[in-house]
């Protein structure tokens, strides 16, 4: 099967409708959130028509189907990361997953792998989304860990140049972005795992920005932690995953406390079910689990490799595209070696929300501002950026479309 | 074009040419505005002398919307009595918040009237509220201070 | 429009199917979760396929459609709460609502309403579910607060006789449940606010068992937080209600940070958004809360009054036709001023494992277990009960298929 | 009727009449076990000999696929050595965990074969583990202290 996006796009009932007032969908915003198949929208409604009951809690056909289906989701998300199954949390997003490993490392008694005490530090970088970054600052503040950070180049890299004054002997955990969801920018991250297990830390991974989009293997990256969101993996919204080495869950305290997470419970105290079921109390999120299994199966059919391939291939033609326009500069690596498809850029004078809102009269969606990246977008000296961001149903017309797009918009505010 | 509804002239206009933005040295109150889900900003600064409104000067980054909004505003609200401003600012904030709903009385909002269009655009009546709520925000220190003097 | 549960049924297209080989189904499993309407399980979809991205995060028309809907269905929340817009806060079940309100309890620093210090009283009572004890527990040992509870009498009601020696001076939480999701027993709430509100207490309601059952006003019950899950209500899994008074709201520190909750965020610090924004950080569960507004919609044409009465009128019949069974015996009350509908029950020798595996080889779907409340099968003095729990599609019919699949079970296990 | 597939006669037999349910005061090892998801409870204790199991006994609540479980395996296993023992755990595990699709060895698993059908019920291979994991819990503690006399 070659890859072709407009047979993709067929997929995707979302691309039959209009845009204010006839124009043809150019969705460029999958960073933020992603399309969804008609597979995957089948799933969720199918396990609510024939299969929904309570999982884990009933001894009647539906509640063991329920039970089924959630469980080969669960299975089905740990080959897509080569993890086993019972390193698999679900979690409503990764926000969630990033702070339930916040929580629960700062719950973490004296003796336990993940305790901090003072003085302890935790590492992360500019480019963080604020999910890997505000969790991190209330930690520090809860525990009096110090907060340590890798610094953005101008050119939106990490700066590695110092890598063994910020990860020291006394930093405990590393968290950090596989791809920046501003810059494009993937992460060098064999240096930064052997450095980060060399000191004896954790490395926790947000690859929101990376699992939709290329091949990730928790194996091959050596890291301790994951998480991704469903809704940007052509998921349901409300599902996210929390990947963690079997080891490491079995000793990390749980954080949300209440039913089918216990051993056993008495009125003062309660004792914890192994993982995954400590980190997962209450009925879960089951149609939107059952929905990201779905669309995980649908992209491993694709082809992890081929949707990366083609990622890059419309990401090098927009960067090439737009840096035909006057003024237009690029936030972020240009080299395609460095880079995934998310592309910020600025425009002059032209502020991105009028840039944005031009685009979208044509059709064409796109985000503006900060994108949860505040530190980052200061540090990158903009007040906000324009950020047009690719996935497997773009095309290259929809570049051109942007471009365009881009060029009339500087004409209509000059 | 659609778009011509929410970029209208008057708009554009105060946008390319903005009025009072220049920070006046002297002033009763200062606030430093911020709207969090773009990062535009704002610092405005209000004179009031008897209750009418002598001076209303400002700074910022932000979008034409943002920027030609707190124009007018300026040139709308200086010389008001306060409690005229704050009329027009309720009037002003209603019409945003119909949804295109309400025409705006011309008379009363004058330039600002040409905001209307805004009101379609959900995401973008907080680019044409950051001034005003900038302003609201002064005008309750500069009268707070004015009662301690 | 007279109630016609045969009628109700043709919304649900779970009725449709049958059961081990060509049983009918009688769903008597509503207590774990409800079965959800094709308006519902459409909302979702039509949300995907037409209206799908991240709201609150973009200039360009899918971004404000997603807004909307958001936003429209939060305010269908508040009005079927008898609530304000803004003090509806989404999280993935009433289990996360109730941790929230744990954890943000337990950062809130002296000087906040909510701050606790050692020696402060948080109460619950001895039929809590798991997931309105073990946070609380959680708190205590955190904060040393002391944990101290209503017990329960031996008919199935709270014990308030020593209400003044349990809700105390000394007591800063009160935790409760509306109905318990084992005895069916709805609480005395009025007499229980007064007395949390006079030592100048805040309480908070575990309404999961009876906002989708009967009408419920947080303002004539006068609490001051309400959790209850979507998916119990007849809406999608993966979404739950968190209601707080607005001036607590304000008050009350965040609990998950992220993106969109924020006002001001640095690399060492964040500052947040108002409520519910500063609660919601994420990409929320939008196709779900979409689905949950429609849902409630749904209830309340129908009518809250109507299925209260019905469920009544179900709940009656059952209990005087499983009465009527030898060595069938209720746990809880037989009154129906003192309950709604969820009854449970043991049978004699026969243990609810086998019972429910009987009765579900005949299409009948009931719960056995503890239904995570084990302090309170404990303190019954049972191992495990069988739980047959009603809701809106249910008929008489049901009830009648229930009482003769218990006289079965009895002759198959005699 | 399908559940026969399930309630096999043997299975509501030992569930009627279980066998060693009578908790020995002697013993090398004593494990008390539980079943989160429904609170079933069992208490088992063990005695091995020169590496040959010598006896269990157990007491407990549970359904009748529980007890009929532990009641078998004690049948099983009392007077087995602790490998071939150990050997039969393995093949019943396999069986429970098979969602029907093996049949088992009826040579090695003799009434233990009854439980096959348990393992089309997802929801019931926990019960009728219970004991067994009990057992094998018992088993390891036993030869523990076995090392330490
Ligand atoms: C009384 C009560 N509280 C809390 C819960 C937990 O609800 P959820 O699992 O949706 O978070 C339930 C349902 O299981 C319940 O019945
Ligand atoms: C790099 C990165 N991390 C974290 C997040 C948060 O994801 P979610 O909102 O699904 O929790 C996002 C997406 O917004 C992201 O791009």
């Amino acid at each position: 099967m070659t890859f072709d996006p407009l047979v993709i796009r067929k997929d995707f009932p979302i691309f039959d409708r209009k845009i204010r007032d006839g124009k043809r969908l150019v969705y460029l915003d999958s960073g933020a959130t992603s399309q969804k198949p008609s597979v995957v929208i089948d799933a969720e409604s199918n396990f609510y028509r024939n299969h929904n009951a309570a999982a884990h809690r009933g001894a009647h056909q539906l509640a063991e189907e329920a039970t089924e289906a959630l469980e080969s989701a669960r299975s089905v998300v740990a080959d897509f990361l080569g993890g086993a199954t019972d390193e698999i949390v679900f979690t409503k997003h990764s926000t969630e997953a990033l702070n339930l490993l916040a929580y629960s490392i700062g719950d973490s008694p004296a003796g336990n792998v993940f305790h901090l005490k003072a003085g302890d530090e935790v590492v992360v970088s500019e480019m963080e989304h604020h999910a890997n970054l505000i969790p991190w600052q209330q930690l520090a503040k809860r525990t009096g860990a110090v907060l340590k950070w890798f610094e953005v180049t101008p050119d939106g890299r990490l700066d590695l140049s110092d890598i063994e004054s910020v990860i020291t002997s006394r930093t405990k955990i590393v968290a950090l972005t596989h791809q920046s969801n501003v810059l494009g920018t993937i992460n060098p991250l064999a240096e930064l795992v052997k450095r980060t297990h060399d000191v004896g830390a954790i490395f926790i991974l947000d690859a929101c920005q990376s699992v939709p989009h290329m091949p990730v293997s928790v194996a091959a990256l050596d890291i301790d932690f994951l998480v991704f969101s469903g809704h940007k993996s052509v998921g349901p919204t409300g599902v996210g995953v929390l990947w963690g080495r079997a080891s490491l869950l079995a000793e990390l305290p749980p954080f949300l406390f209440g039913g089918s997470m216990i051993e056993n419970v008495t009125m003062l105290d309660a004792t914890w079910a192994p993982a995954p079921r400590k980190f997962e109390p209450g009925v879960p999120n089951m149609a939107q689990i059952v929905g990201l299994g779905v669309a995980l199966n649908y992209l491993t059919k694709i082809g992890m490799q081929e949707i990366h391939n083609h990622e890059n291939t419309i990401t090098k033609y927009a960067i090439s595209k737009l840096r035909e326009i006057e003024k237009l500069k690029i936030i972020g690596p240009t080299d395609m070696k460095l880079r995934g498809g998310a592309v910020s850029f600025t425009l002059g004078e032209i502020h991105p929300h009028d840039l944005g809102q031009f685009l979208d009269n044509s059709g064409i969606a796109v985000r503006t501002g900060h994108h949860c990246a505040w530190p980052l977008t200061r540090k990158m000296g903009v007040a906000a950026t324009t950020r047009a961001s690719f996935y497997l149903y773009n095309t290259l017309e929809d570049i051109d479309d942007l471009a365009d797009g881009v060029r009339d918009a500087q004409k209509y505010f000059a | 074009m659609q778009l011509d509804n929410l970029y209208q002239e008057v708009i554009l206009d105060h946008y390319k040419h903005p009025q009072n933005k220049k920070l006046s040295p002297v002033f009763d109150a200062q606030v430093h505005h911020v709207n969090p889900s773009c990062g535009d900003e704002i610092d405005l600064n209000l004179t009031i002398n008897d209750g009418v409104i002598s001076n209303i000067s400002w700074d910022g980054v932000g979008c034409s919307i943002s920027q030609a909004s707190v124009s007018i505003l300026t040139e709308l609200l200086i010389g008001k009595k306060i409690a005229d401003a704050y009329s027009i600012l309720d009037q002003f904030v209603a019409l945003m918040q119909s949804k295109g709903a309400v025409p705006g009385d011309e008379y009363v909002l004058e330039d600002a009237i040409a905001l209307a269009g805004v009101s379609k655009y959900p995401a973008r009546i907080k680019c044409a509220l950051l001034g005003w709520m900038a302003f609201k925000d002064a005008s309750v220190q500069a009268q707070a201070k004015s009662k301690l003097d």
